[in-house]
């Protein structure tokens, strides 16, 4: 039984942590800051949820602990991303020639 | 069987933290670093519950707890300075 | 040209020296003296299953006064230094900052009260955990960071940071002196019963003591932070 | 000390070295430097991790990650702001 947590818990680990390479993958490839911020925060977030899953599998008795860091991170990571998305586009921040849809700065342009 | 998927875990870590090492040398704005520093503070993260799991000592993991509440305020600290907030 | 090369020669002989005491470094198979005495005595004579805060609260309880107060001088000259500066309420409002938005101002509601609860765990667990009174009192600060941030013109009361501080202060010299009277000596912890190891109320006063050097500090940080953000940009 | 932690530790130290370079020259950007300046604090904080000294790594985590980066990028902008004065 155990010997099958331990089994499940190292393969969500190599599964977190193949997110995070894809998160930082995507940090390098993507053209622009706001695509940046999409590839570094969800793909991290959801990489660092399954690792400290699996290090819950290989020890259960952390759990609370796991769990509490899951839980900050569940609550900061959104924050400081769209904070630092609004500000990069406030600061005019240069956007990639495919993007073709701008949302906020319609509303900014139709309410001034 | 377990230790040889942690270090494969700790490899793709290692090679996560270099790719947004790469964005944050490289990075062409203020706030694409601002990005990579995040991203690099999250991997540090899962890097000190791997370190925890290999030493099997729980207390690493209040460091990381630490980590997790109050990394954010640096990234909100520059994008504010960024939009010009204080 | 010279002045260049007087730089890299430093350099080379400061990295000479690094080298050759990185090279000639063995580690240390057994603890030396002074360490022993810690790891053997602290468990049974404090009762705190962590050495360090033992050491720092008890052993060198007095070198923890010395910095406490100079922590407190720190933040009393800064605010000395800023209080030229400081902004009177009227022209306060007329400089023009972009609003915070929405979900900062909801997000910052919900995480100050889980800073300063982590916060009050770090100094709590002090003797548990690798935390303590100066890591806690750095967290609680950063709370108040946050609730600047989310809104720069927010006052805090100077009035109650003091009062907060010159109170935990006091409190802490109290508990020293205490110890002169019930105890060994003074600042020694066993005024109250060490408990058994690993416990919340255990290792005697260390958790109180730490509790409120947390306190203090925080305190402190964040008149530093308060004062900085009530200078007007000159 | 495990060959993983060793690893570990030894990138960690590169990489430190490397962010303190790019601090101090950082192509004349302030910013950038406080950037990187706040990345050093990172790495140091996870260096002492893993040389098992937890209380020094949570003191610098409580320090660096908010603290000083507010500081200095108050000081910056009221610096930049009163450049009329």
């Amino acid at each position: 039984m155990t010997m099958l947590l331990d089994i499940i818990g190292g393969l969500l680990l190599v599964a977190g942590t193949a997110f995070l390479l894809f998160g930082g993958l995507g940090l390098v490839r993507m053209p622009d800051v706001f695509n940046r911020i999409q590839a570094g925060t969800k793909a991290t977030t959801l990489g660092t949820l399954l690792t400290l899953a699996g290090a819950t599998c290989l020890q259960p008795a952390w759990g609370v602990k796991l769990l509490l860091i899951g839980l900050f991170l569940l609550f900061t990571n959104p924050l400081s991303s769209q904070v630092l998305a609004r500000a990069a586009h406030r600061s005019g921040a240069g956007k990639s020639e495919k993007t073709s849809i701008d949302r906020l700065e319609e509303d900014q342009r139709k309410k001034p | 069987m377990v230790d040889w998927l942690i270090h494969l875990a700790a490899l793709f870590a290692g090679v996560a933290f270099l790719l947004a090492l790469t964005r944050f040398i490289k990075g062409p704005s203020a706030a694409d670093r601002v990005v990579a520093f995040d991203v690099l503070t999250i991997i540090s993260i899962t890097g000190i519950v791997l370190a925890a799991l290999t030493e099997g000592r729980g207390i690493y993991l209040d460091v990381a707890l630490v980590y997790a509440l109050l990394s954010f305020l640096g990234v909100i600290v520059v994008a504010r300075y960024l939009e010009g907030g204080f | 040209m010279i002045k260049r090369l007087v730089v890299l020669l430093l350099l080379a002989g400061i990295g000479a020296i690094f080298m050759s005491l990185l090279l000639g470094y063995t580690p240390d198979n057994e603890l030396n003296l002074t360490a022993r005495y810690y790891a053997e005595h602290t468990a049974q004579d404090i009762g705190a299953a962590n050495i360090v805060t033992a050491i720092i609260v008890t052993y060198r309880g007095l070198d923890t006064l010395g910095e406490v107060t100079v922590l407190f001088l720190t933040a009393a000259i800064v605010g000395l230094v800023l209080a030229q500066g400081r902004q009177q309420n009227s022209q306060r409002s007329q400089r023009k900052l972009p609003e915070s938005g929405e979900l900062l101002q909801t997000g910052s509601l919900l995480l100050t009260p889980l800073i300063l609860l982590l916060g009050v765990y770090v100094f709590v667990n002090g003797h548990l955990t690798p935390g303590g009174g100066f890591q806690g009192g750095a967290i609680l600060a950063s709370a108040i960071l946050l609730m600047l941030l989310t809104d720069p013109m927010r006052h805090f009361s100077h009035r109650l940071i003091s009062v907060l501080e010159s109170i935990s202060g006091l409190i802490f010299i109290t508990i020293g002196v205490l110890g002169i009277i019930y105890a060994g000596g003074f600042l020694d912890n066993r005024i109250l019963p060490t408990g058994s190891l690993g416990q919340l109320f255990s290792a005697g006063v260390i958790p109180i003591i730490y509790s409120f050097i947390g306190l203090k500090v925080g305190a402190e940080f964040s008149s530093m932070l308060v004062n900085l953000s009530e200078t007007e940009g000159s | 000390m495990t060959d993983l932690m060793t690893t570990m530790s030894l990138l960690l130290a590169a990489t430190t070295i490397g962010a303190a370079l790019m601090a101090i020259w950082g192509k004349r950007s302030l910013p950038i430097a406080i950037l990187a300046a706040g990345l050093v604090s990172l790495l140091a904080s996870v260096q002492f991790l893993l040389l098992a000294a937890p209380d020094v790594a949570m003191t610098e985590a409580a320090i660096g990650s908010g603290l000083t980066t507010f500081l200095f990028f108050f000081v910056l902008g009221r610096v930049r702001g009163g450049s009329n004065d």
